[in-house]
């Protein structure tokens, strides 16, 4: 993070901060404006029936599926219900899952819940790639995956696989 | 002895765990002192008020329920009040309590939520937080009996309601009431008292009166801080001036206060409740509108709510078409957070997430 | 050739050691046997307290989650008890970042620094009858000195991250442990002196009554203490989530952060035997030849139960606060503690200097009073002076309108 | 005393400790949903359907796409558009329920599903053939007749004497079979009638005269 | 109990006791203020004690393409009662409006906003950042030419 440089009050200072990350979003803008394809990977047939292979295998995915710690990333409406997807009715804890990492260093999933705006765009960008792999991104709700009922605002990001790959 | 330090700039967010979305604030730390803060928002601005210039009337309803996510009804109630001052005309009274319930309904899981993130943030684990979303579950099941939907309600058109409530949602109500009774006194008895609490948020980052209502401040806020401003009283809308409350009013200025605040206007939101299942009499529950509004030409309506963060309003202005020609939200949290140098400079920064839960922001409105 | 291990070696009292002293020691030298046997221990010590660490975490996720009206993990396995399991997989296959401004010999040192403590401090808490590894006569002195070493990992972590967050944490862990080590070491002078022994062996045969009614006070700012250096609520500042991210670890992944956690939840296991020890008995108990480790568990069960239920109940206090509750109240209970059992046990003791245990039924009546008194006397103390005066009203107060008022 | 609000907290969730579990099971047991629930998935009836695209003119997002061609008789309607393209862009849409509210046929419901993971956006817009072959689980969602009191007035305190266990008011959208167009009968609201004036909302006749031009 | 509106008459004529040039004119419901004298006019409002308009509740601008207004509303939450002035600004490029940001704090943020959305300049903000949107974002979005 750049510090604030010069005097006067912190927001006289903060000038080029903002300046900097004003453009950091337009050259977001300028090179996202397909949607990132996540690649299918094939697994190959000789490898499949490779037993150790498979069966080291299925052991670390058990282990991965049934301690999913997603970040806490809420945006906006879709935060609250994924908030109460944690919560005593739904308790998300059951499958492993309550552990809201503060830090994305130690999360595996990013559920991105809400509008996702050309501004916060970076952050998001940067978040994603603090993470640890192996990683995934569930796009939560129609505002995520394709703007939804903002589809159309000149600062809405048109489905957050313009900026990740998604993977559900 | 003094040791100098040297001043850190830190920034706080996009997305920090306890800044309520993604809200941002560069501060300046001298040791764990705050000195200066600089908000920074808009990571949430969804042009709501440019879209709402491209949709018909009814259908920016449905833009409201996104704002402040945590009570979608009492801003359905407040752009609806704002169509209809537009149109002139009134909805039918059982439209009016029907709104008026289910608003109330909202501001105690609103208020549910300030609380229990606010307890949160003073490092509870969750227990506090779990209960509140406990009883708010409670609240939108009711809301989907109602409406079909938890959160996104759209229950509200100008003119009544989409529909009157389905017969289940009577005797539903009625036990809501009595579990919630319960809930809601373990959670005082878990909260109200506590020592650590009290300790951490009494005398913190006082607002006073004058301060606040130069800032503009509204909602609980302004009457922690101890102004006794409620538009439910001062400009009754719907059928608040049928029901009887009291105003909650702080006199510490405080966090605590605050806190309080939201816990007895839960209790007062209870009553309104009960008085209007009393009161609520058979009839229509919607005017017979038209499906697209066409409101005279020129006509302009500032229609202002009571919502769970303080002053909401909708200024419509009408070009005769089949859309609002301008629709300005006055949005209580962006407001209320004019407050934020007062309520952080010279406090430390674990008191800094408490004074902002206390504030109660909600970012999708803020940023709109 | 057969070896045989000297009757005052500190090793001597562990049976199991010298069972496996003694199987080795008939083939091998006697001077790769005490090794290997040694290593034998280390390798069941480890073991302990990394599955103490793993039934920690599901114990207390399955609690919170009763506490707070939910289930709680519950799908894996039964009971979910495989879900330590699970995290642990997750985290071993999980890519370990290191940053890249961090410092990297010291961030990579700092996880085994956190566990090495914990595993030593096991060597001495009897699990049973004569199964402590070392039955060290200065036992409490050694697990005062060892625990400490963790203030300097903390501090290690913050600062080889180089995350400011992170720095925050350690900064303000590493105060949180200084202050707090005077009133444990003062409460625990309380139990030596009426143990009359420094040796945890000795601490439990001592306890014909439990210490923890002999000597409330002293139980009371002892757990106080360690809730505060393991970090825990309503004393767990260093890893405040909603404040400062995760704390120090905030720039730990993969296995590193498995073995931080471990260290974390193993900290509470080790610290709850170590209470147990001291002011619970032990191991003894009915049958306590034979079921002595029942007990020795039960009772650090019923510790864990409590740390949780507190992590459950309380938010947490500020960083001065915490300091504040250090020197103004648990140093003036620890003191008061002190004084009074000294007084006890100069007034008390035999001519042989022995207590009887009715000697120790009498000082449990007067100290628990003496512990009411306190506790009343010092937290009316550092309640803030300043009363809040209620403010002046302000002008703008509507007529007409029916207000209540906080008191 | 001081401290004693502090015991009383650890009491509270002691209490809550004993109480049974809040959480419902997702996956093996179901929250109870209710009738008026706005899913996924969306009931159309192609019968009633005349192409009249309100509901695509009242979407605030603009997702229904239809495509018609003149010239085809509906059962209950009488003339209607012949309906080649109803695509619903499940990706955007954000369950308002307004296409619903416009629709003066009682043609379109909302569903009452809400398991639609996708892996990709493609696979989120719902066809023509989709909605034709669905199972149809009809919300009651601006369609009181589903729910069992069509006519009657609507009441207040009143209402609450009916008795829980009245078959009528229990309608469970996922529990029931699937409907069909004639089961799902009309609105009768009188804020509707001014919308279906000059349409055949005498549901019987309909069916005869549709049944005398099979 | 209920608040009590100003007529935009009532307040034009109370405004234009004091401050004679500042008043442009009135409508149904608002008293039409120079742009100039939006200063001493917000000053006088919040002041003058038998008008005690102390609560901003809020400012919007409107754009009518050839023109834009910009509303205030007031409340006095002492007397209970709450009015609206306007001001018209024309043109469409470099408008600039006088702060109010020193009578009423609570100006500060919706100030910013109308800067970023609308392109209305207040002198004498001292902080007009772009609020919502990006620095390097080009126009402003709420204009009816925005597109």
């Amino acid at each position: 993070m750049q510090l604030p440089t010069g005097n006067g009050p912190l927001h006289e200072r903060t000038w080029g901060i903002d300046r900097e990350e004003g453009q950091m979003v337009n050259d977001l803008i300028s090179i996202s404006s397909e949607p990132i394809e996540v690649p299918f990977i094939e697994v190959p047939d000789d490898l499949k029936s490779n037993l150790l292979v498979t069966s080291v295998d299925a052991l670390v995915n058990w282990g991965r599926k049934s301690a999913l710690w997603p970040v806490s990333f809420g945006l906006a409406c879709c935060a609250f219900e994924m908030m109460a997807t944690a919560m005593g009715r739904f308790d998300i804890a059951r499958f492993g899952m309550e552990a809201f990492r503060a830090s994305p260093r130690q999360a595996d999933l990013m559920i991105v819940a809400g509008t996702v705006t050309w501004k916060m765009a970076p952050p998001i960008r940067r978040i994603y790639d603090q993470m640890a792999d192996p990683k995934w991104v569930i796009s939560m709700g129609v505002c995520a995956t394709s703007g939804g009922p903002y589809f159309g605002s000149y600062s809405v990001v048109p489905g957050v696989d313009h900026i990740i790959p998604v993977d559900v | 002895m003094t040791i100098r330090t040297e001043p850190m700039t830190v920034n706080v967010g996009p997305q920090h765990p306890s800044t309520h979305g993604v809200f941002r604030v560069r501060i300046t730390f001298d040791g764990e002192d705050i000195v200066e803060v600089e908000p920074v928002f808009g990571y949430l601005h969804r042009g709501t008020e440019k879209l709402a210039e491209e949709r018909n009337y009814v259908q920016v309803v449905t833009l409201t329920d996104r704002l402040d996510y945590t009570s979608s009804m009492i801003n359905n109630q407040a752009y609806c009040i704002a169509v209809e001052r537009l149109l002139g005309v009134e909805p039918p009274p059982r439209a009016k309590y029907l709104r008026t319930l289910t608003a109330e309904l909202q501001r105690i899981a609103a208020h549910l939520i300030a609380v229990g993130f606010f307890v949160q943030e003073l490092g509870a684990f969750g227990t506090p937080l779990m209960y509140a979303f406990r009883s708010r579950e409670r609240i939108l099941e009711l809301f989907e009996m109602l409406c079909g939907a938890r959160i996104t309600v759209s229950y509200m058109r100008p003119g009544g309601v989409f529909a009157d409530a389905p017969r289940e949602f009577w005797p539903a109500l009625d036990r809501f009431l009595e579990d919630f009774e319960v809930e809601f006194a373990e959670m005082e008895q878990l909260l109200l008292e506590n020592e650590i609490l009290m300790i951490r948020t009494r005398g913190v980052s006082p607002i006073p009166p004058e301060v606040a209502v130069n800032n503009s401040v509204s909602g609980p806020v302004l009457r922690a801080s101890g102004v006794n401003w409620d538009w439910r009283k001062q400009d009754p809308y719907d059928a608040y001036d049928q029901v009887e409350f009291d105003v909650p009013v702080g006199s510490h200025w405080d966090n605590y206060d605050r806190f309080w605040v939201r816990i007895q206007e839960v209790h007062q939101s209870l009553r309104i409740i009960r008085q209007c299942i009393e009161q609520i009499e058979p009839g229509p529950a919607r005017l017979e509108l038209p499906l697209v509004l066409r409101p005279d030409p020129g006509r302009e309506a500032y229609g202002r709510v009571e919502a769970s963060k303080g002053e909401l309003a909708f200024y419509l202005v009408s070009d005769g078409g089949i859309a609002p020609y301008r629709c300005k939200i006055r949005s209580p949290s962006l407001i209320n957070l004019t407050i934020i140098e007062e309520l952080l400079v010279g406090w430390k920064l674990a008191d800094m997430i408490v004074s902002l839960g206390s504030i109660d922001i909600n970012m999708g409105e803020v940023d709109r | 050739m057969s070896c045989q291990l000297a009757a005052d070696n500190v090793l001597y009292a562990n049976g199991l050691y010298r069972l496996v002293y003694d199987l080795v020691g008939t083939i091998l030298p006697c001077w790769l046997s005490y090794v290997i046997a040694g290593l034998v221990m280390i390798f069941v010590l480890v073991n302990a307290v990394l599955l103490g660490a793993a039934v920690i975490t599901w114990a207390e996720r399955r609690l919170l989650g009763r506490f707070q009206n939910r289930v709680g993990p519950n799908r894996w396995g039964p009971f979910g008890l495989f879900q330590p399991l699970a995290d642990l997989l997750k985290l071993l296959t999980k890519e370990d970042l290191t940053p890249d401004g961090a410092d990297k010999p010291v961030f990579a040192l700092v996880p085994i620094l956190m566990v090495a403590p914990l595993v030593m401090m096991t060597a001495v808490i009897p699990f049973a009858e004569n199964t402590s590894l070392a039955a060290l006569n200065v036992g409490v002195l050694y697990i005062l000195a060892v625990s400490s070493i963790t203030s300097i990992a903390i501090f290690m972590a913050g600062w080889s991250s180089n995350n400011r967050y992170a720095m925050f944490g350690a900064a303000r862990s590493v105060a949180v442990l200084i202050s707090y080590e005077v009133p444990v070491v003062l409460s625990l002078l309380g139990v030596v002196m009426v143990a009359a022994s420094m040796s945890l062996g000795s601490i439990v045969e001592a306890q014909v009554l439990p210490f923890f009614l002999v000597q409330p006070l002293a139980f009371f700012v002892f757990m106080a203490g360690m809730s505060a250096e393991l970090n825990r609520s309503p004393f767990d500042v260093a890893e405040a989530e909603s404040e400062i991210i995760a704390g120090y670890h905030t720039e730990y992944s993969g296995v590193k952060f498995a073995l931080i956690q471990a260290a974390e939840f193993g900290g509470v296991g080790v610290v709850s035997a170590i209470a147990a020890t001291l002011f619970l008995g032990g191991w003894s108990g009915p049958w306590s030849e034979y079921l002595g480790w029942l007990w020795f568990l039960i009772k650090t069960g019923a510790i864990v139960f409590l740390f949780i239920w507190f992590r459950a109940t309380y938010p947490r206090l500020r960083i001065d606060q915490i300091m504040a509750v250090s020197w103004k109240f648990l140093l003036p209970l620890s003191l008061v503690n002190l004084a009074a059992v000294t007084l006890e046990v100069f007034l008390l003791r035999g001519p042989e200097g022995v207590l009887t245990t009715g000697d120790l039924g009498i000082m449990a009546v007067i100290n628990v009073v003496v512990t009411v008194v306190a506790i009343w006397v010092f937290g009316n103390l550092i309640r803030d002076r300043v009363k809040f005066q209620a403010r002046q009203p302000s002008d703008v107060v509507v007529p007409g309108v029916t207000t209540i008022e906080v008191h | 005393m001081y401290g004693f609000a502090m015991v009383k907290g650890l009491l509270v969730t002691l209490k809550n400790l004993t109480r049974k579990p809040f959480t419902i099971q997702y996956p093996e047991e179901r929250a109870r949903q209710h009738p008026r629930f706005r899913g996924e998935e969306f009931v159309w009836y192609e019968e009633r359907c005349t192409g009249c695209a309100s509901c695509a003119k009242y979407c605030p997002l603009g997702i229904i796409k239809i495509v018609t061609s003149p010239s085809e008789s509906a059962i209950p309607q009488g003339d209607k558009y012949r309906l080649e393209v109803f695509d619903i862009e499940l990706q955007r849409c954000m369950f308002c329920g307004l296409c619903v509210e416009a629709c003066p046929y009682d043609a379109l419901f909302m569903g009452s599903g809400f398991e639609q993971g996708q892996y990709s956006r493609k696979n989120m817009v719902i066809t023509i053939d989709q909605l034709r072959n669905a199972e149809k689980h009809p919300s009651t969602w601006f369609r009181p007749q589903l729910e069992g009191y069509e006519g009657e007035p609507s009441s207040g305190r009143g209402s609450r004497s009916i008795a829980q266990g009245d078959s009528r008011f229990t309608y469970d959208p996922r529990g029931g079979p699937p409907l069909g167009w004639r089961e799902v009968g009309r609105e009768g609201w009188r804020w509707h009638q001014r919308e279906k004036a000059g349409m055949r909302l005498d549901t019987e006749s309909a069916e005869q005269a549709g049944a005398g031009d099979e | 109990m209920a608040v009590r509106e100003w007529a935009g008459q009532e307040l034009s004529e109370a405004l234009r006791r004091e401050l004679p040039e500042a008043v442009e004119g009135f409508d149904e419901t608002a008293a039409w203020v120079n742009p100039s004298q939006v200063g001493a006019a917000a000053i006088f409002l919040r002041d003058e004690p038998s008008l005690d308009f102390r609560f901003l509740n809020s400012i919007t601008a409107i754009d009518y393409v050839e023109y834009f207004d910009v509303v205030y509303h007031l409340t006095s939450l002492k007397q209970q009662w709450c009015a609206v002035f306007k001001t018209r600004l024309y043109g469409r490029q470099d408008l600039s409006l006088p702060s109010v940001y020193q009578v009423w704090k609570g100006a500060d943020y919706q100030e910013r906003e109308i800067w970023d959305l609308m392109g209305v300049y207040f002198e004498g903000h001292p902080n007009m950042k772009r609020i919502m949107l990006w620095e390097g974002f080009e126009g402003h979005p709420l204009r009816k030419d925005f597109l």
